[in-house]
């Protein structure tokens, strides 16, 4: 039994298939990185999986389970977590209780939940932010407000968008010592990620594709050196 | 012919650039390179006074437009075609096409230009009553572009005319560009199809969390190791 | 700081409990009266409407209920129309059920569209169903209380009653989740938020709160037909208006709305003439304006507006 | 001239009245022919020789429909254009209706205008009002931070107590009406009789549609009206000056408001209250049509109509507004693009 | 926190306030030779036409009874106070309760609509202060045995058709009619009693439905109500909808022998305006019409046409007679409090110009007087009373001639 497998996926808006016929299995407690340059599916393999959109055929399992049919917020509840590429902060709210609104997935006592919340808080670092409204944060924290808000649900697998997008490098490592912070604590990660180097650096196994579907699958090494990678990245004329 | 200097623009309550300074000079073709998040959009919108400029200023032909309102920085001969083509999905082809020639001088030469644009672009002529949310991607780009070129524009921004087309299509897209530019319209190009692009174009930025990082002609920036880490992390 | 805090809440508790021993005024305790059911409609639409973003156009659907539950109990039974404050929410709360899965399929303004058509399919209902509601001719009761001090004191409880709930369901789970929801939907069904109950749990105490100032309206007016209580423009849109002057998504903030709403309103027409309502809907236009989130809401700004004020003063006070 | 003659001839003047997207309405105008006579064929056999008067009454009920209908869909244009681009629910567009009406009112009774003229002098005082509404009032909020958006929605019912109540202030609250010549003149077809200043009304109402058409398909604002609505950004990315389209657009909607309240004016009444009727059957035949498209409005419009119209003959005059609003959730639950997607499938 | 202190400060400042609009009233209410008598009317809101022309009636009986010296008894002055209700039940309670408790009124009067009557009336004999009705028509309000609340000037809704039944029995005489109404308090009330009416004479009917006020198109409900054939209408309607109503029968061709309005819309001078042509030989019951044989009714009319330049129907005789029940009242009042008020006017017997006026209990009425109806009709664009015949002023034209005909 696979711990996660996505199996013939393939969604289609009106006539456009945004992802077609994609396959990859995920083994608990890496990390899976997914690449791909703009609007090649990546993010909506993402709302595929929690479900933000309905496939349009294919199947989705989780721990065994048939998850595709299963409600968004149920997905979360069987311990998915997710964060959004362009970030969704609960921008009237302070940072803890950002983080709490994830918390109170698994208890509805807001002492446990804040308890919960201080424990991310120091975990991801936020700890001069805590009451802070989110809406006048910046964009790194912002990012990691996301992470946070999603741990809080304690995930066994998280999916993680573009974190490292609009970081400069030192936010970038920072971010990317977050990953190994989450990783460590025996979370399976997918991640989607722009910058090859942030992916390079972190994942165990890499998911090229384009235009919604796999062009390469294999070791960050691999993939570097796939000529279809570098032909999606870098243009023909480098393959 | 445009000069951007020190500009730091904000998206909502964020601050996105930081000082970002740079030049495109009469008939060049440059292109803005950057990974996701940052900056380029940003910095093609502030140009397109859709987003105001906090610091700094963006002078085009000598004259400064940083605090001018998005239409008439248009008419002053900017167009800025759109990431994601942000066509009028229910108009026609012809009507999006009329849509870039709202302005006096290219409103009267608009029969002259569609019929330009026609001859760049067959299948638009073909499709001209067409809904342009019903083309497909690769003639949704081209309506895209014809509909920039209608306004006759000084300097034309391009944002990421690439984006989700076919390899084909993507170089004829290119291709096409370089046909606009060699007609002696200016182009800013933003793109991520690195080698492509560096080989069209004449000059290049690197944009980096909202600073510009490097820049030099295309053929320097190719042969750069900074440019393949950033996008490949070989 | 938390100490003051609840201090000063019971200072103006104990205030509000012993108003009416000092002043007898009939008069003054009925507009205070008055402020106090029309806190209560606002403090439960905030609930809905405020925290979990729910704009509803059709709360006068759940007033009406809760009053015609009142009325028909002594039309139709004899009994006496204060059960009618115990079912009258019950009933509103039973009748919001279908309600909420039906409209919370929807979003935003699309929504708030739906719930104005449901409070109006009400009022002709309630008009057009005649044999069972007396139609138009409205249900006239006896009351049986005719002090005011006993209307005040009900009144008190129930809008205390009305803001502990509200201020536990808001400072709970519950609460976090509905504020999650109406900041960012998607965001909340991330977080494992099941956003269609989340809001069905904010929409039963808004609609049984509302039901109960509903039937209290019965018991203390005396009299309801369905134009009234299941108006649009009097009920379901001005209890938007007293939540929106008042503050949205603040504890307080309906309770102020309802004193400046009713207040104000009585101020006016007593010494304004035919133009009272014309200036009531300046003063509308101009909060919203000018202070979007209501007066509670935007209390910052109107300390900065005062502090600037002493500040330009020559020379300082 | 039989029933069926005539409402073919009503069909194919609504056809053609405003020939946007031709084909669909012809499609549309031919099927609801066909489904009409095979109704009619229908129920003459059916009820036999008692199915004239039954007959008479149905086609006397949907003609009244379709009449009032074109009229509801002037009046609903203006807000399906208002909530089009901007996509603001105004609760003030009824009260604009009656502003326009009583512009209409004085032109008549100091002026001695006829209300078909007045119209033409009411609707540029609306449009003024309508710029004036948008960009000192409603513009303002669009850069206001609060908490909820629909504090845009609670200012327009700001502006409608303060349109009310300032006419009331002006006028009374007495009611007022303008008999006119034509009034009440009816022609008859058989036993069904037709009022004359609703045909007239219903055929401005479709040549104001065919106009608003044209001004929308061929002129560059109106094109630029169309392309705010599908993609704002866009639109200024083309040059186009969106504050002064959107107040272009307030104030079209609210002329068109006014011409819709002047056509009523021979045949209705007017006093300050009247604008919460205009703006509730709006909202319906907006939500009916499609918000933005002045087909759908004119579609919904004639949806609206005959629904009320024979909720009003079938089942009693106090359901027919319940028929209405009953549709307009169902709509608003099952076809959230309204009847028009229907037409664009 | 912060937000509590102002919220402190905000509270102290209302109640302040509050305290002291209650002193200002109290200082007002200082001088001892005044007698306030509270009227509360529609001033504002849709209703605020009928509530401005009662109140301009009030204002005008008023002076004339200043004039003769009429209001200064044993010398105290009274004096209206006029409150508006915005057509609003609480608004109309809180007029009640200000006007009781905080100007010290020693009676009230006023209430238009039967819905605000309904709430002014409990109120105040809750408040124990005598309540004068001047329009508000539901039954239910002299039907509680309410000590403080008289009716004078206006009749119950179901008795509004005292005269028209007599007249439909000598005359009329029809086997079917057709009841059509608006869906308020004063129209289904109206529409009640007719029906027990019918059912009483075995008259059967064959058409009955009630309606939302406000309809632009009456036709699919008018068409409807033709394939019924009634041989009369009886239709209940306010004023606009009456000239609706009227005009789409013409424009349909409808023809019926009479159509009988009950009251309120098709008396008025705006529905002759609206309804054009439409209004010849429209029948309507009514309290009173301009030409009725009361001394003063012609005198009144003309004297508002001229102060107002308008024509006023029979809301603003309701307004000014009762001023004159109130004046006639004090002038026999042992003591200006509650109970002198209440004892003098249950013992008034004084001719207005809406017929005399006695308060009375019968047929579980309390404090009612029994109502003078008549049945008017439309004649060359004149109101013409047609019945009781000792009172007519112009002959009933029956059966009424076809649209065409006319």
């Amino acid at each position: 039994m696979n711990y996660f497998e996505i199996k013939n996926v393939t969604k289609r808006f009106g006539g456009l298939a945004a992802v077609s016929n994609l396959s990859f299995q995920v083994e608990q407690g890496e990390i899976f990185g997914i690449i791909g340059p703009n609007g090649s599916g990546k993010t909506t393999v993402f709302n595929l999986i929690s479900r933000f959109f309905p496939l349009t055929s294919g199947e989705i399992y989780y721990k065994g389970k048939r998850i595709d049919l299963i409600p968004a917020h149920k997905i979360c509840e069987m311990g998915i977590g997710r964060t959004f590429q362009v970030v969704k902060p609960l921008r009237r709210m302070s940072v803890i209780d950002n983080i709490m609104a994830g918390a109170f997935l698994r208890t509805s006592s807001i002492r446990k939940a804040r308890h919960k919340a201080e424990e991310i808080i120091d975990f991801c670092g936020l700890d001069k932010y805590t009451h802070r409204e989110a809406k006048g944060l910046p964009i790194p924290l912002r990012k990691r407000l996301e992470i946070a808000r999603s741990l809080a649900t304690e995930p066994s697998l998280i999916l993680l968008d573009e974190t490292c997008a609009g970081l400069n490098p030192k936010e970038s490592e920072e971010a990317i010592a977050l990953i190994h912070r989450i990783r460590k604590t025996g979370i399976t990660i997918i991640i989607v990620e722009h910058i090859m180097k942030v992916m390079m650096g972190i994942s165990d196994r890499i998911l090229a594709i384009n235009f919604g579907s796999e062009i390469a699958l294999g070791k960050p090494k691999e993939i570097a050196n796939h000529p279809e990678v570098i032909k999606a990245y870098l243009g023909d004329a480098y393959a | 012919m445009l000069k951007i200097k020190g500009i730091d623009v904000c998206y909502k309550d964020v601050q996105v650039l930081w000082n970002v300074s740079f030049e495109v000079h009469q008939g060049e073709l440059v292109v803005l390179l950057g990974a996701n998040g940052s900056g380029k959009t940003t910095t093609l919108n502030a140009i397109s006074g859709l987003l105001p400029v906090t610091k700094g200023s963006i002078e085009f032909q000598g004259k400064d437009i940083s605090k001018l309102p998005g239409y008439k920085i248009a008419e002053l001969g900017i167009v800025h075609v759109p990431e994601g083509r942000r066509l009028f999905p229910e108009m026609s082809v012809r009507e999006n096409l009329e849509m870039g020639s709202l302005f006096p001088e290219a409103k009267a030469k608009r029969k002259e230009s569609m019929h330009k644009i026609f001859e760049l672009f067959p299948v638009l002529e073909e499709r001209q009553n067409q809904e342009a949310g019903t083309l497909s991607g690769g003639q949704q780009q081209m309506l895209a572009l014809g509909r920039g070129l209608m306004a006759l524009p000084k300097l034309l921004i391009l944002d990421e005319p690439s984006l989700g087309l076919a390899p084909v299509l993507v170089k004829q897209i290119f291709e096409k560009t370089k046909d606009i530019n060699d007609q002696g319209v200016t182009i800013l190009l933003v793109e991520q199809n690195v080698v492509q692009t560096l080989n069209l174009c004449h000059r290049a930025y690197v944009l980096e969390n909202g600073s510009v990082i490097l820049q030099g002609s295309g053929k320097e920036l190719l042969s750069d190791e900074h440019i393949k880490e950033a996008y490949l992390g070989i | 700081m938390k100490n003051r805090n609840m201090i000063l809440t019971g200072i103006l508790l104990i205030i509000a409990a012993v108003l009416p021993i000092f002043i007898d005024a009939p008069y003054q305790l009925h507009i205070l009266i008055l402020i106090m059911m029309w806190a209560v409609i606002g403090t439960s639409w905030n609930l809905l409407g405020g925290y979990a973003g729910q704009v509803s156009f059709g709360h006068a659907a759940f007033f009406g209920v809760g009053a015609y539950t009142a009325g028909l109990l002594v039309f139709h039974l004899g009994i006496s129309p204060w059960w009618g404050m115990l079912l009258g929410p019950i009933v509103a709360a039973v009748v919001a059920l279908p309600i909420g899965l039906i409209c919370f399929r929807l979003r935003g303004p699309y929504f708030a569209l739906a719930m104005l058509a449901l409070g109006e399919i009400f009022r002709l209902l309630f008009i057009n169903l005649a044999s069972f509601t007396n139609g138009a001719k409205g249900i006239l009761i006896m009351p049986e209380i005719t002090s005011k001090m006993a209307y005040y004191y009900i009144g008190l409880a129930m809008l205390l009653l009305t803001v502990l709930i509200t201020y536990l369901i808001v400072h709970s789970k519950i609460g976090y989740y509905m504020v999650s929801i109406r900041e960012d939907q998607d965001a909340a069904t991330s977080l494992g938020v099941p956003t269609t109950l989340y809001k069905i749990y904010a929409l039963l105490p808004s609609a049984f709160f509302t039901g109960m100032a509903g039937a209290f309206y019965t018991n203390y007016v005396a009299f309801i037909d369905p134009h009234i209580v299941f108006n649009l423009s009097n009920i379901s849109v001005m209890v938007i208006l007293v939540v929106m002057l008042g503050g949205v998504a603040t504890t307080w903030g309906p309770t102020v709305g309802a004193a400046i709403y009713i207040f104000l309103g009585e101020i006016f027409r007593t010494t304004l003439g035919p133009a009272n309502v014309l200036i009531f809907g300046v003063l509308v236009c101009l909060i919203i304006m000018f202070l979007p989130n209501g007066i509670v809401g935007e209390l910052n700004i109107i300390k900065r507006i005062m502090a600037r004020k002493k500040e330009s003063l020559p020379g300082g006070a | 001239m039989s029933v069926d003659q005539y409402f073919c001839l009503v069909a194919v003047d609504a056809a053609g009245g405003h020939p946007p997207r031709p084909a669909i309405l012809l499609a549309a105008a031919r099927g609801f022919l066909v489904a009409f006579s095979l109704s009619v064929s229908f129920m003459n056999q059916f009820w036999g020789l008692l199915g004239g008067k039954r007959m008479l009454l149905f086609g006397q009920t949907v003609i009244c429909g379709i009449l009032l209908g074109g009229m509801y869909a002037l009046i609903a244009m203006g807000m399906t254009l208002i909530m089009g681009v901007m996509k603001i629910i105004n609760l003030a567009h009824g009260a604009l209706v009656m502003v326009g009406m009583y512009v209409t009112y004085v032109c008549f009774k100091e002026f001695g205008i006829d209300p078909y003229l007045g119209m033409f002098i009411a609707m540029p005082v609306l449009f003024f009002i309508g710029c004036l509404v948008q960009n000192y009032m409603i513009n303002r909020l669009v850069e206001v931070d609060s908490i909820l958006p629909e504090n845009q929605v609670l200012l327009t019912v700001g502006i409608m107590i303060v349109l009310t109540e300032a006419m009331r202030l002006m006028f009374k609250s007495d009611y007022r009406s303008v008999t006119t010549t034509y009034s009440s003149k009816t022609v008859l077809l058989g036993d069904m009789s037709i009022s004359v200043p609703m045909v007239i009304g219903f055929i401005i109402a479709m040549a104001f549609t065919f106009l608003l058409h044209l001004f929308l398909t061929r002129t560059d604002t109106g094109k630029a009206i169309r392309a705010t609505a599908q993609d704002r950004d866009a639109a200024v990315y083309m040059g186009v000056n969106s504050s002064r389209i959107t107040m272009i657009t307030f104030g079209l909607g609210s002329a068109l408001a006014a011409a819709g309240g002047s056509l009523l004016l021979p045949l209705f009444y007017l006093w300050p209250d009247i604008g919460h009727l205009f703006t509730a059957k709006s909202f319906i035949i907006t939500i009916l049509g499609g918000m933005g498209s002045t087909m759908g409005a004119a579609i919904g419009g004639l949806i609206l109509g005959i629904a009320e119209s024979l909720g009003a003959t079938y089942i009693s005059m106090g359901y027919k507004d319940i028929v209405g609003l009953v549709i307009f959730l169902l709509v608003l639950l099952f076809l959230p693009g309204g009847f028009r997607s229907l037409a664009r499938r | 926190m912060k937000k509590t202190r102002w919220l402190l400060v905000v509270f102290v400042v209302a109640v302040g306030l509050m305290l002291i609009a209650g002193g200002c009233g109290g200082t007002k209410q200082a001088s001892k030779d005044v007698v306030k008598i509270g009227v509360i009317l529609p001033l504002t809101g849709s209703e605020a036409m009928f509530g401005s022309m009662e109140k301009n009636s009030f204002e005008m009986a008023y002076e004339e009874l200043k004039a003769a010296g009429k209001t200064n008894f044993g010398g105290k002055e009274i004096q209206l106070m006029f409150e508006d209700d915005q057509g609003k039940q609480d608004v109309a309670k809180s007029a009640t309760e200000k006007l009781v408790n905080q100007d010290k009124v020693a009676m009230l009067s006023g209430g238009y609509s039967s819905a605000c009557t309904n709430v002014v009336a409990g109120s105040a004999q809750t408040l124990n202060t005598p309540f004068l009705v001047v329009t508000g028509s539901s039954d239910e309000i002299t039907k509680r045995g309410w000590q403080y609340v008289f009716r004078g000037t206006a009749a119950p809704a179901s008795k509004y058709t005292g005269a028209l039944w007599e007249m439909i029995e000598e005359v009329v005489k029809p086997k079917n009619v057709a009841l059509i109404y608006e869906n308020t308090d004063f129209g289904s009330s109206s529409a009640k009693g007719f029906r027990a009416d019918c059912e009483k004479r075995g008259i059967k009917i064959v058409f009955d439905q009630s309606y939302e006020h406000g309809a632009i198109d009456f036709k699919p409900m008018l068409a409807n109500m033709r394939s019924a054939n009634p041989e009369m209408i009886f239709a209940v309607s306010y004023v606009m909808d009456a000239a609706m109503i009227c005009k789409q029968m013409k424009e349909l061709d409808f023809n019926t022998d009479l159509l009988v309005g009950g009251g309120a819309g098709y008396t008025m001078p705006e529905f002759k305006d609206n309804a054009g042509e439409a209004s010849e030989f429209i029948a309507s019951t009514t309290l009173w019409v301009p030409n009725v044989a009361w001394p003063g009714a012609g005198e009144y009319f003309k004297n508002y046409q001229q102060k107002y330049g308008k024509e006023p129907d029979y809301h603003g005789a309701q307004a000014y007679a009762t001023m004159y029940v109130i004046a006639d009242a004090f002038s026999r009042a042992k003591e200006f409090n509650n109970t002198g008020i209440q004892k003098a006017l249950k013992e008034t017997d004084l001719k207005t110009i809406m017929g005399p006026i006695k308060f009375e209990d019968w047929d579980g009425y309390t404090n009612q007087n029994k109502p003078n109806t008549y049945v008017v009709q439309w004649q060359k664009g004149k109101l013409e009373v047609v019945w009781p015949k000792d009172v007519k002023s112009a002959d009933y034209v029956f059966p009424v001639p076809n649209w065409r005909e006319r």
